[in-house]
């Protein structure tokens, strides 16, 4: 019987504090980030999708096309193709094609990079009703980036 | 609540809780005879989002497996990082640099309060609780948010390399994590434990709801907060010590109720425990590199290697067997919740519907990580 | 009393404009005040505040197909929503807003409105039964045990009101309150009713919780159990009937609780009364029933009767005994 | 000591034939010569287990209760498949809840084309799953277990991926 009373008393006791608790929660200013029209500040070290990186002065792929970034990949989501520098040594880059819709991320393709070639983006408005846009080709972006850049 | 009933077993139907149910947490079915609200026979059918890591594993090197860990357990992806890296250094003999013992130890940490946190949040949701979830998320999001500083990624991450971490942590990830702690302090006792802890009617709803023996979870293989649910003291962060825990003074809550109030309790008191290694870590943390040397091609010498951590959920092991090429020639991931979710059925004979699915939520789980 | 087919007609169109507007209206409020306690923002793009958000979602519900599944009871299935909808526009008939607001008054206006109550558990049963799924019907079985239980001590705390105002027609025991917050059945100064009415008062609110199936005693729907409870199977209008049942039922509790303890239309210091303090009280009552929805898990079935049986009862009947006795002593 | 002495004596009363004890320490220390069956202290910080006991499958059984008699628990059942050898290897882990630590791996080897291993779920019921996955992904019967159906993959299945001569 002991039980009965102290059940109704400690558990009313602990009803009315929640309340408490939540009607001053109720005054308190929200802490929603309106995302559309309050944008985050990004960290750092966000992954995008990743990116060819040009050469300062020329604009050309730093590639050497040694194929570190295909091996590396866990999901064979990078394809890419060279071919034999005329004049030069070495190879330069033709393609790099990445399908994104396999890849997951992890940026094991940047890290084996030794040539400062890849990066990634820090495009995060992606969407699309055709899975082939995902498909990209990163030369293009390349030359899209260096003709916006002069 | 045990309720004396006599179950009758020729006037029964069958329920299928899943596996598209608002309490499984994904898309764990349950197969449910049932008396009227009675459980008479609980049959838990797994394998929904099966999608054969193990197999992933051999067909990949040891590196390009790191990515899949952590879209396993996806609220505690660290610690499934930190127990493939800890294998394979294993094998492969490679040493770790003291500061990168300490980051893994940092995140991992932080990694379990945000499991933890969530689970407490989907468990009240389950219960029918809505507003603690979003009190929950907001402490979570902090976690999150500094994580994403050092890692790069918010939920699946893939921090951990072998010989070291990925990523150094910045000055601002040490500020913000002690910003962190004294938040989720300073909140902890009126938000989570007087609004729900203390709450009769979570108590009367949770107290002496699946009762699980010390000796079931010794058969079933249960571990983690269940069994120290069940008064089993059991952390193999103390019981086989890895990487610097040892070096840490923090406590392994253990409760002998065996009921979801028990496990409850105990997810409860290791968030304050995670919170004491994180400050700890950070008051000793080291200088240094954070990668140590690894051979840029691992091929571990063949033979058979095991190694344990503790995540948020239990005891996860990797069961490793190697051949002496690049590839694992075969991974076991003994997933904690696996075990835990096997004495379901035994458990839940006999109890009412809403009663299941509060002893369910008790265990937290995570399907991808059951069905791997 | 005036009998023109005007009153009639004004009365119609108001309760109809009145229940429409409150079923719309509460689902905004709920979501607003959800959010705020979580410390959201809740509906905010469509209008301003988000304040054309149930319109929307009626149109959104309208405009969906009726959808009947295979295999369920077609007739009582359809039946079952409009069920759950007309008692409680009905019950507001007998409602007396203020001195001179209120269609009927009724006698026994008190007992109508039980009655229609029990109206609107039959729907969620009809409705659970008649969806053919095993789940509604769990919620069905649970929402009747859960409205039994709940009316007794519902009853019994209402007996003790009628007992002290000596009527059961919800207008005089609104008149018999008159006169600042002392008069009210819940702090009444004459007899010493104030000694037990406050338990009496709880009583009933709890038990009105209860009747009007909400969090925490939200045990029919139990969307972590039952996935939506005797709702399941409905989509479109059927569900918006239901819900808007389940709003306006809040209401009827409020209006039912505020005459027969806070004094109906009375001001509570002496000033004019009139239909603005009523609605002002009904609005703070509903708003508690969504403040504890938001602050309280879900309680369990055997707990709920538990509490009922228990607690409640006992109490509601102690309550009636003593109030009896006050009543005979002075 | 303790704990994985008695368990290593207990468990090599069960190999009478087998040969005398072999203790390796430090590296290299892989099988040797290829044993038959037996018990093997092995190094924890690089194996991370203590003892391995290589048994014929009619042994898991008396093994099991020796470890469920000494209050280990069931960790974990894998398969192998050593497709040159042309033998599947049932690997079961065994873990102390608490107590002083010890870890034994046990290990049984059946032929390919006839992979029956008997069942333990009598004696731990967590092994029931876990035979039920190993059923699931290689294929090898367990004999006597009371529910051996797939776990994971879907019931119409008609493969056993973790085979090494199954690719997709």
């Amino acid at each position: 019987m002991s039980g009965y009373w102290s059940d109704i008393f400690t558990g009313s006791k602990s009803l009315i504090t929640g309340l408490a608790i939540t009607a001053r929660e109720f005054f308190k200013p929200v802490v929603t980030e309106r995302y559309p029209w309050e944008v985050p500040t990004m960290t750092p070290l966000f992954r995008g999708h990743i990116e060819l990186i040009g050469n300062e002065e020329t604009g050309e792929p730093n590639c050497v096309v040694c194929g570190m970034c295909q091996r590396a990949c866990p999901s064979v989501c990078i394809s890419l193709d060279g071919k034999k520098n005329e004049g030069g040594k070495g190879k330069v880059l033709t393609s790099y094609v990445l399908d994104f819709t396999k890849c997951s991320l992890c940026g094991s393709c940047v890290e084996s990079c030794n040539f400062n070639a890849l990066r990634f983006s820090r495009e995060y408005n992606l969407a699309s009703f055709d899975k082939n846009d995902f498909i990209m080709d990163l030369m293009k972006r390349l030359e899209d980036q260096n003709r916006c850049k002069h | 609540m045990t309720v004396p009933i006599h179950l009758r077993h020729d006037e029964t139907f069958v329920l299928n809780l899943g596996p598209q149910h608002p309490a499984t947490h994904g898309v764990l079915r349950v197969k449910l005879t049932m008396d009227g609200e009675y459980i008479v026979k609980a049959e838990p059918v797994l394998g929904y989002i099966h999608r054969m890591h193990e197999k992933m594993a051999e067909c990949g090197t040891f590196a390009q497996f790191m990515p899949n860990t952590a879209r396993m357990d996806y609220l505690h992806a660290l610690a499934f990082n930190h127990g493939w890296a800890l294998v394979v250094e294993k094998a492969a003999g490679i040493e770790v640099p003291e500061r990168a013992e300490y980051i893994r130890v940092i995140t991992v940490e932080l990694n379990r309060i945000a499991s933890h946190l969530l689970w407490w949040a989907a468990f009240l949701l389950d219960l029918g609780g809505f507003t603690p979830l979003l009190y929950a998320f907001d402490d979570r999001e902090k976690i999150i948010d500094l994580l994403e500083r050092v890692t790069g990624s918010r939920l699946t991450y893939c921090y951990m390399r072998f010989g070291g971490v990925y990523n150094d942590i910045d000055e601002e990830f040490i500020t913000g994590t002690r910003d962190f702690i004294k938040r989720l302090r300073g909140r902890m006792p009126r938000l989570y434990h007087d609004l729900v802890t203390h709450n009769i009617i979570l108590i009367k709803r949770i107290k002496d709801i699946g009762i699980i023996s010390a000796e079931q979870c010794r058969r079933y293989g249960a571990t983690g907060p269940v069994a120290r649910g069940s008064g089993i003291n059991y952390d193999i962060r103390k019981n086989e010590p890895y990487s610097v825990y040892p070096e840490f003074d923090f406590d392994v809550p253990v409760f002998d109720e065996g009921d979801s109030m028990a496990r409850y309790m105990v997810r409860m008191h290791e968030m304050e425990q995670s919170m004491r290694i994180i400050e700890q870590a950070l008051d000793k943390l080291p200088d240094g590199p954070v990668m140590g040397k690894s051979p840029k091609v691992l091929k571990p010498e063949a033979g058979y290697y095991y190694s344990a951590v503790e995540t948020a959920r239990g005891s996860l092991g990797h069961r490793l067997v190697c051949d002496g090429g690049k590839n694992p020639y075969k991974l076991k991931l003994r997933s904690p919740t696996f075990s835990n979710l096997s004495l379901y059925g035994e458990v839940a004979e006999g109890m009412l519907l809403a009663d299941a699915l509060a002893f369910m939520g008790s265990l937290d789980l995570v399907i991808p990580e059951i069905d791997r | 009393m005036e009998t023109s087919i005007w009153r009639a007609l004004f009365y119609l169109v108001g309760i109809m404009a009145f229940a429409g507007l409150n079923a719309a209206y509460l689902g905004w409020c709920e979501r607003k005040g959800a959010a705020r306690i979580q410390r959201r923002i809740g509906p905010c793009e469509a209008g301003y505040a988000g304040l054309w958000q149930p319109l929307a979602d009626g149109l959104k519900l309208l405009s969906k197909q009726l959808l009947v599944p295979q295999g369920v009871d077609g007739i009582i299935f359809r039946v079952a929503p409009v069920l759950a909808m007309i008692p409680a526009i009905t019950s507001m008939v007998v409602i007396p807003f203020s001195d001179n607001i209120g269609a009927r008054a009724m006698e026994l206006s008190v007992l109508l409105l039980f009655a229609l109550a029990s109206i609107g558990m039959i729907a969620i049963l009809l409705g659970g039964w008649a969806s053919g799924n095993k789940y509604a019907i769990i919620s069905a079985a649970r929402s009747v045990s859960q409205n039994l239980a709940y009316e007794i001590p519902m009853l019994i705390t209402v007996i003790t009101v009628v007992m002290i105002s000596g009527s059961m027609n919800l207008r005089e025991i609104a008149l018999d309150q008159q006169g600042g917050f002392w008069h009210w059945n819940i702090f009444r100064l004459e007899n010493g009713h104030f000694l037990t009415m406050w338990i009496s008062f709880i009583i009933f609110f709890i038990c009105s919780v209860a009747e009007t199936n909400r969090a925490p005693f939200d045990m029919a729907e139990a969307e972590s159990e039952l996935v939506a409870g005797f709702m399941t199977e409905y989509g479109s209008m059927g569900f918006g009937l239901f819900m808007m049942g389940e709003y306006l039922n809040i209401v009827v509790g409020a209006c039912l609780t505020a005459t027969l303890f806070l004094g109906g239309w009375d001001c509570p210091f002496g000033l004019t009364p009139g239909v603005w303090w009523f609605l002002i009280k009904i609005y703070i009552l509903i708003f508690t029933f969504i403040w504890i929805r938001w602050t309280y898990p879900r309680t369990q079935i055997y707990r709920l009767l538990n509490l009922s049986w228990k607690i409640l009862i006992p109490f509601s009947l102690v309550n009636l005994l003593i109030t009896a006795a006050l009543i005979k002593v002075f | 000591m303790d704990m994985r002495e008695k368990i290593r004596v207990a468990l090599a009363e069960l190999f009478p034939e087998s040969a005398p004890l072999v203790h390796l320490e430090g590296e290299g220390d892989q099988e040797v010569p290829p044993r038959e069956s037996g018990v093997l202290v092995t190094d924890f910080t690089k194996h991370g287990s203590h003892l391995d006991v290589l048994c014929r499958p009619d042994q898991v059984v008396p093994v099991a209760h020796i470890m469920d008699r000494e209050g280990f628990f069931l960790e974990a059942i894998a398969g192998v498949d050593w497709l040159d050898k042309q033998q599947f290897e049932v690997l079961y882990d065994y873990n102390r809840l608490g107590g002083e630590h010890c870890r034994v791996m046990v290990r049984t080897r059946v032929p390919r084309n006839e992979p029956v291993v008997p069942t333990i779920s009598a004696i731990f019921p967590a092994a029931d799953w876990h035979e039920r996955e190993t059923f699931d992904f290689y294929g090898i019967h367990f004999q006597d277990h009371p529910n051996l159906i797939r776990i994971l993959l879907p019931e119409d299945a008609d493969f056993h991926p973790l085979c090494k001569d199954y690719m997709p």
